[in-house]
């Protein structure tokens, strides 16, 4: 029986079936309730793998706390705000139920007036490496990357608003290249990736992509 | 007198809120300066709270698509094979069934991967299959005409295994160059839509809370450099 | 290259880089440049709306905004009540306030409020304008307000009740109101489905204001006629600013904007006089 | 009943053209066109144990349970490669990661690397580093490692977004040699310009396949060109209709049965 379970090919049928029945069910218009039954799962097992990353978090942090490692203060500040949250969160009332006033309150505050400011400056970043790729990056090592770059510029002078104040030439000139050639070259390249997708899935479904179990078999 | 007795209020407690904020955007774009325990701090501040945050979210999953259902007695065949696999998870810990978590694994990408299939089919696809006319009026006809040429020398740049003859060659030269002014439209407008992160948090900065938080960190990050400067590092 | 820098150091070189950004688009911030905005159609067709009220017209602004989308459509919401409430002063229009998408409305309300303060302090409250603050309910809310507005409003922000409100007295129906000022920033789909000038007679006109990305989306309406006219994101904003001749928070955040994107080319074409320049003595370095 | 006609044969079509693809390459090695992403992967990781630095590696945002199964699936096969090459030369890696499900996979996947390049004692859990599930989490880690390690290989491969520029941002910026690849577009303009090797689009499935060298893995990529092929077919009689003023060729396609 264990030699039975432990088959390679368990996951592969697995694999099979969960994805035959949602494409059949997309196909045909039939069993629609399964292939959603099938999509609300993996919202249960993704919930149920969080204690995954979690343990491996923690054992990292840990270690480092315990060896004394090199920024192991920030390993014990990371801690102290896991549980800052993770505690007053449930606390102030979980899945439906309600919870202590004060304790929720302390929560929004941590995700607003600390968590939001945090994240809006990473986000910022997008901004600012903006720069650090036209300083580094934008430079014409061959006849692709030129054309690629005069295009950005013809852009950018059409989206900014002094653009049309300089020469308002730039605005038809931008609105053809979004408009036309860029959803001529985009359809090319969907069409690409819709293929490779399905192709790829084919390959896990025959057997021969596995990199999904991990690697070791 | 009743007009701006909300507004008051709410500013009231609103000071040292901004300072906190403040505070914390300064502790991430220190790193523009240097990678120094400021931004780490930040840093570990921020994952600490997300990680409370993603596990907080997966209770709240849990307590309502399990646990509440499996209290009250609605258990469906669906749910409780959902709830098995969901701790075939965990046999990763047992050595002997460890194989066990791999099953969930296969659920779960099956599940991803059909829905990315039956999206890619209609949307990727046979969507983007129907062309324009060519001898429409106008400049249409020769947009459609554009547009057609464009997408089919694309895909011949994605052939990949035609032996390269001088025709293939230079059709998927061709191609590339359909490609690069794609890529320069979307590195053109990239800058519209994210440019204004930053001119809003500088905005927050700039006004009167914040603005003595900014000043004390422009000094600071001026007094480490000069003494950065004076060591000779 | 950086590699032999000490670590977590950033090359004095992307420093510069990053602190020039940060200087160029914080001077617009603190002095207003005026850079060139060029007006869109749609921006000049909603000011002309808004200017063609008359006495005792009555103008309703509803905002389906939150704080955090302040930056985007605040400067435009801004210019356009500072507008509405010069008409009060000039032209004795009435303006009714409120938002109904959810309770962050009452607080982005508040902010704009006090940001216009000046326009609004010499008015009457009550009489020529009333701030209704956040009405629960959303789309039902929109609808109740179409077919019955006392319904729908009835307590101000301050606990008044509605029939204690002279302004209100001959507001019954959206039939009553001239026109509508909607600022949203997630789907416009609600304002023609209730307020359509296509199906109260009444209703002379609505104008929209939404984010860049679902200009797209509202297009079909406006065509059609059941949003009259809309203005687009930060940008139609600042283009409302120029129009009422009073440039504000809207311009200054399209002279960053503008700013930003010339250093961006700039930096572009340096680089490249820089890498050719260079480019001789340097290596090919392999392409994809 | 609801039969989509039309898309059925197309899903259909394709399954049975890489599958006769898959059936004749175990008889003949298909060619493929060669990827300099692929082929500089043992030299970037070379140069890596020669400056003593580390392999960073990161899949994005994109998970195993959502539409983008497929792209990350792929980006663990080329994950699987470094570790190779990593367990090969003795080079420290780290894989970044927001999907807690793919913990266990990718600590499998580096572990079966380190085994089979010949340094099995090199591997410690701590080469996945989990920094919970939000994508702006992600950011701040990869940034803070990047500029205080210095990784010597930096990589971003998957269904990435936004962290794809703060991932290659700060590489550029460490002066990292950087592999990067995505099937979404709207990044790929910065992966060229910033990366020394870059797969575009579709690159990175025919990659996945490609990195095995399996002769039926090449197969699969034979059978998807000749699909290409019926495509442009396809096109070209989408033109020739449309050119000729008939709506036959839309109707075709959105044929419901049932």
């Amino acid at each position: 029986m264990a030699v039975i379970l432990k088959r390679g090919e368990i996951p592969i049928i697995l694999f099979t079936v969960v994805s035959g029945i949602i494409l059949f069910s997309y196909f045909t218009g039939l069993i629609p309730e399964v292939a959603d039954e099938l999509i609300g799962w993996s919202i249960i097992l993704v919930s149920f793998s969080y204690i995954l990353g979690l343990v491996t978090l923690l054992r990292y942090h840990l270690v480092r706390i315990r060896k004394r490692e090199k920024y192991w203060p920030y390993s014990a500040i990371l801690l102290a705000f896991f549980l800052m949250f993770l505690v007053s969160g449930l606390l102030g009332g979980v899945g439906g139920y309600e919870g202590i006033a004060v304790s929720k309150e302390f929560k929004d505050f941590l995700w607003l007036h600390m968590l939001a400011p945090l994240q809006t400056g990473v986000l910022s970043y997008v901004g600012f490496y903006m720069y650090t790729v036209f300083f580094r990056g934008a430079r014409t090592r061959s006849w692709d990357i030129g054309i690629m770059l005069i295009t950005a510029i013809l852009l950018m002078l059409y989206t900014a608003p002094i653009g049309a104040a300089i020469w308002p030439g730039f605005v038809p000139i931008g609105a053809w290249l979004k408009d036309v050639a860029n959803s001529g070259a985009y359809r090319g390249i969907m069409i690409g990736v819709g293929i490779g997708l399905i192709a790829l899935w084919l390959r896990a479904v025959l057997g021969y992509e596995k990199s999904y179990l991990g690697g070791g078999r | 007198m009743l007009k701006s007795r909300n507004v008051r209020r709410s500013e009231e407690n609103m000071e040292w809120v901004l300072i906190v904020e403040a505070v914390m955007m300064l502790l991430i774009w220190s790193f523009l300066y240097r990678e120094s325990l400021f931004y780490r701090l930040g840093e570990h501040i921020l994952i600490g709270i997300y990680l409370g945050f993603s596990i907080y979210m997966g209770i709240d999953v849990l307590l309502k698509r399990v646990f509440v259902p499996l209290l009250s007695g609605n258990v469906t065949v669906g749910l409780a094979l959902s709830i098995i696999l969901g701790f075939l998870f965990y046999t990763r810990y047992v050595k002997p069934v460890s194989f066990m978590s791999r099953w969930s694994v296969a659920v779960l990408t099956g599940c991803g991967s059909a829905v990315a299939v039956s999206g890619a089919i209609k949307a990727m696809i046979v969507g983007q299959l129907p062309q324009g006319s060519w001898f429409a009026e106008g400049i249409t006809g020769f947009n459609n005409f554009v547009m057609s040429i464009a997408t089919v020398f694309v895909i011949v740049y994605f052939l990949f295994t035609f032996k390269p003859t001088r025709l293939l060659k230079s059709s998927a030269k061709f191609g590339r160059f359909w490609l690069m002014i794609c890529f320069g439209v979307m590195l053109g407008t990239f800058l519209l839509s994210n440019i204004g992160y930053p001119i809003g948090m500088a905005m927050k900065l700039l006004t009167p809370p914040a603005l003595y938080v900014t000043i004390i960190a422009i000094l600071l990050i001026a007094a480490d450099a000069l003494y950065r400067r004076i060591k000779g590092t | 290259m950086a590699a032999k820098t000490e670590l977590g150091r950033f090359p004095t070189a992307d420093r510069v880089i990053f602190l020039v950004f940060l200087i160029l688009i914080s001077t617009p911030l603190v002095v207003l440049i005026g850079l060139p905005i060029p007006i869109s159609e749609s921006t000049r067709k909603s000011y002309e709306l808004m200017n063609s009220l008359k006495s005792g017209d009555v103008l309703v602004m509803c905002f389906e905004m939150d704080v955090g989308a302040f930056p985007a459509l605040g400067p435009g919401d801004m210019a356009a009540l500072k507008h509405a409430f010069t008409m009060v002063k000039e032209k004795g229009i009435k303006v009714i306030i409120f938002g109904t998408y959810e309770s962050g409305v009452k607080i982005y309300i508040d902010k704009i409020l006090q940001e216009t303060k000046e326009y609004w302090e010499s008015l009457n409250y009550g009489v020529d304008w009333v701030n209704f603050g956040w009405i629960p309910g959303h789309e039902t809310a929109m609808a109740t307000f179409a077919r019955d507005v006392h319904t729908a409003c009835s307590v101000d922000v301050y606990g008044t009740p509605v029939d204690e409100l002279p302004i209100m007295k001959d507001i019954k129906t959206i039939n009553d109101v001239t026109g509508i000022w909607y600022t949203t920033y997630s789907s416009p789909d609600m304002l023609p489905r209730q307020w359509s000038p296509l199906e109260w007679p009444g209703l002379k006109w609505t104008i929209c204001s939404t984010l860049f990305g679902t200009v797209s989306w509202l297009m079909p309406y406006v065509n059609a006629g059941s949003i009259t006219s809309y203005v687009a994101d930060q940008r139609g904003g600042a283009e409302y600013e120029v129009l009422i001749g009073k440039r504000g928070l809207g311009c200054k955040f399209m002279d960053a904007q503008s700013l930003g994107h010339i250093y961006g080319i700039a930096l572009i074409i340096g680089s490249n006089v820089y890498y050719l320049y260079t480019h001789a003595k340097k290596p090919k370095r392999k392409e994809e | 009943m609801h039969v989509r006609v039309f898309e059925l044969v197309t899903f259909a079509l394709l399954c049975l053209l890489i599958y006769l693809g898959i059936a004749r390459a175990k008889k003949t090695k298909p060619y493929v066109r060669p990827f300099p992403a692929l082929e500089h992967i043992d030299e970037a990781v070379g140069r890596a144990a020669e400056m003593g630095k580390s392999v960073h590696y990161c899949t994005g945002w994109g998970g195993l349970n959502d539409e983008w199964a497929p792209v990350t699936t792929a980006a663990l096969a080329i994950m699987g490669e470094f570790a190779k090459a990593c367990g090969k030369y003795g080079v420290p890696m780290r894989y970044s990661c927001i999907r807690s499900h793919i913990v266990p996979i990718a600590e499998d996947i580096i572990k079966f690397g380190y085994d089979t390049g010949g340094h099995p004692e090199m591997y410690t859990p701590d080469m996945v580093y989990y920094t919970s599930e939000e994508q702006r989490a992600l950011m701040s880690a990869m940034m803070g490692y990047i500029m205080r390690e210095r990784p010597a290989v930096n990589c971003i491969f998957g269904a990435t977004k936004y962290e794809t520029i703060h991932s290659v941002g700060t590489g550029a910026i460490a002066g990292s040699m950087q592999f990067a690849g995505t099937p979404r577009l709207y990044y790929l303009p910065i992966i060229l310009c910033t990366c020394d090797y870059a797969l575009i689009g579709e690159e990175v499935y025919a990659a996945g396949a490609v990195v095995t060298g399996e002769p039926h893995q090449l197969g699969s990529v034979r059978g998807v060109d000749f699909f290409k092929m019926i495509i442009i077919a396809l096109i070209a009689i989408s033109v020739i209709l449309s050119s000729a003023g008939t709506d036959w060729f839309q109707r075709l396609i959105e044929f419901v049965a049932g």
